[in-house]
């Protein structure tokens, strides 16, 4: 069955981890999870490629693991509550996660949410109808519209 | 008779759990979470409780893809830290309390929640973040019993704002039926705006937060009415974690004591915020001398 | 639109799969049993549903009491059948409909049923042995995918009798709103009067079985006030598992027509009761031409 | 805390599988899980007692498996499903199983199944206060009252 339109595919940047997008990514997920024990993080940093190979996975959904395109691996099916363990095999912070998927610097990013974070005004929606009648975005520094790289 | 006496919401930042046990708390960026935290330390070791009952949500610790339960209540006597990729956190094992969390069950499932029962779980962050916030440095052992609830906020979707007050309701009802004296302060964590996940990550809308703080305290059924949709657009898409909060809402009374407020922005990628409510009834049940001993009423 | 045209009961007994693995279908005891599906094959060959929904209870397979859900929706692509401590049964893996089962999983849970979800499960005799009373061999794939629904009776308590009632007719709006024509039979399992555990063992009670029976077609909402513990008084202690047959009711319209009924005593410790009841509607809804097609709707 | 009278203890001859009878029962329950697989089932048949060893059993509760004392293992909080796959690994059915349950030879259990099963009338409530105003129970060869023999 085509994907149905859901509401919250008007959310800008963001992709909401339904049964569908769960079916899709499953041998990402179900690989993240194995991270939780100590042996199978050395397993898997000592051969990756060949870790790997123990899991469901299609050759992107391989290669974004390999690269550590978080994006991806959400776009693919992959959870940010799974692909996190992947991020802390790494010795990754959540932030570090975050600033790589929004394309900015780790520093950038800490100082975009030092500064208040990332304003809800013009990233309510793709459409622009569930935007406010308020002010417009702030325009301050580090303080961007989501999904201006990719998304 | 046991009583809900209070309720506390926080945030459960990963990045706090990692900054305590790293013993960074003093640094400025820290500092500024934790100094909010301080007067809850001392509220909390005053009030007591004897049961905690902590409404929180599992990262894909303890329930991956393969089964997802919409509300699981721990039933277990012990519920060890899970490890979330680096290491479990050296924190103690949370003790259940088995007896009330089986009262709680039952009584829940004959009022039409369909509840999983769980006999065996690991405890991550979401749990473990906010008891450290609260109640402090457990020092070899926490000071109290802890009934983990884990609500799905991972797979779309979540049980509903409504559904979750409703549920509080249910539990309250469970609690002032079991039949012995205990002084119960239940949690609700999770949120506040934040968004982990995509190019989208960083959000934080403030207005909204403090705007739900104000209607939890005094008008949470305006609460009950929020959309998923709008709860992830509103408060970014890990911002939905906020539904539990209702859990926490519905358990108490009507009408609350807002003892404690504390926000701030950020923590890592998020807002946190924290609330204290005491029930204004608070004093008439629980170890209160007056009240009528029901306990261990039984058959020859 | 999909549509569900009816429901089937059945109990669910092992003996009655081992009869079928071992081909001791034809001895006399055991024809007695067979001969009362014939009518049953012949009706489901006809009607050649789409899916099938089967309800039935898990008896300590898929969930130890480490984890018991009292709703469990398995969305899974296929489901291999269990070995209960005597090998799988030869019988072919439960082909799932992920597609509808992730539709009625988030459209029950927003309707405020707290369903736990499942991608990975095998399935015991439960489900399977219904399926080949109704569905005959095999014979290397079974007819149609079936959505399982494994529903607690293990441990005490399960869902009401009306909480079921309530998530079939919730199940049923799930269904009408699946955009795509398919034609759905819901099964409810297990039951009828026995007690298998015990001193007890061995309690039937027909009078009260033909009575639920009648209730079943005509006044389910009677059923739905049914205490637990008179369930277990007076239908043996494992006869709560009658409580599923009301999902499939509930699924069903107010009014329907009782196209088959059997009953007989014993298939080894269990009363068999079997009905098949169409919806009166069956006939507007599926494959029907002037059904309109809705199907893949979207947005360009 | 004492165990608070159940509506249901009223019912005669019948172990209600709750959670207090689930806490109680946990290592009988979980041994009988693990005879889910045919290389458990081996090697607890080849040394039963060291097999047990696996489990957080009681020494009453280990006795009552080795013993095959059905009744028993549902009072130390087994549940028939669980103790069925000890029966399966026995190679008997669920009707030798209660027929053990009931103190009957499998024959007589048969014969008073065939016979239209144990009556429900006289079985309803060990108290009587949930009896019918019906004819008395049956008294038919092989139909006999609940808890006779035990419980
Ligand atoms: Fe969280
Ligand atoms: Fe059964």
């Amino acid at each position: 069955m085509p994907r149905v339109e859901k509401e919250y595919d008007d959310i800008p940047g963001t992709f909401v981890f339904d049964q569908e997008r769960s079916r899709r990514g499953y041998g990402i997920n179900m690989f993240c999870m194995s991270l939780m024990k100590a042996e199978n993080r050395k397993a898997f940093k000592d051969n990756e490629a060949e870790y790997l190979k123990k899991f469901p996975l299609t050759p992107e959904q391989t290669e974004a693991i390999l690269k550590r395109d978080y994006n991806r691996m959400l776009e693919l099916g992959g959870n940010i509550y799974f692909t996190a363990k992947l991020g802390a095999t790494d010795g990754h912070s959540f932030q570090h996660l975050a600033a790589v998927m929004t394309g900015s610097t780790q520093e950038g990013y800490a100082k975009m949410m030092l500064g208040g974070g990332r304003p809800i005004e013009g990233n309510r929606s793709k459409s622009g109808k569930h935007e406010r009648k308020s002010k417009p975005a702030a325009k301050a520094k580090g303080r961007k519209k989501a999904g201006s790289k990719r998304g | 008779m046991a009583k809900i006496i209070a309720g506390v919401t926080s945030s459960h930042v990963p990045a706090i759990g990692a900054a305590i046990d790293n013993h960074k708390t003093e640094e400025p960026y820290w500092k500024r979470v934790f100094s909010g935290f301080e007067k809850s330390k001392e509220w909390f070791a005053k009030t007591k409780p004897d049961v905690v009952i902590g409404v929180y949500n599992d990262h894909a610790s303890a329930f991956s893809v393969e089964i997802v339960p919409t509300f699981a209540l721990g039933c277990a006597a012990e519920f060890p830290p899970a490890d979330e990729g680096w290491g479990p956190r050296p924190v103690p094992v949370v003790k259940g309390h088995p007896d009330l969390a089986a009262h709680i069950a039952q009584s829940v499932i004959l009022d039409e929640f369909d509840l999983t029962v769980i006999n065996k779980m690991e405890v991550d962050h979401g749990l473990t973040v906010p008891m450290n916030l609260v109640m402090g440095d457990p020092n070899g052992a926490w000071p109290c019993p802890v009934i983990p609830l884990a609500v799905n906020v991972v797979l779309f979707p979540p049980p509903t704002t409504h559904r979750c007050f409703m549920l509080g309701r249910a539990i309250k009802k469970a609690v002032e039926s079991y039949p012995e004296d205990l002084r119960v302060v239940i949690f609700g964590t999770g949120g506040m705006s934040h968004q982990i996940s995509g190019p989208r990550a960083g959000l934080i809308n403030s207005k909204f937060d403090k705007a739900f703080l104000d209607d939890l305290v005094k008008n949470p059924k305006k609460l009950t009415k929020i959309k998923h949709v709008d709860l992830m657009r509103e408060a970014g898409a890990e911002g939905i974690e906020l539904v539990m909060w209702l859990i926490m809402r519905g358990a108490l009374d009507d009408k609350v004591d807002e003892v404690y407020r504390f926000y701030t922005v950020p923590a890592s990628n998020t807002a946190v915020g924290h609330v204290i409510l005491e029930n204004k009834s608070r004093k008439s049940g629980g170890k209160a001398k007056k009240a009528p001993k029901k306990a261990g009423k039984k058959k020859k």
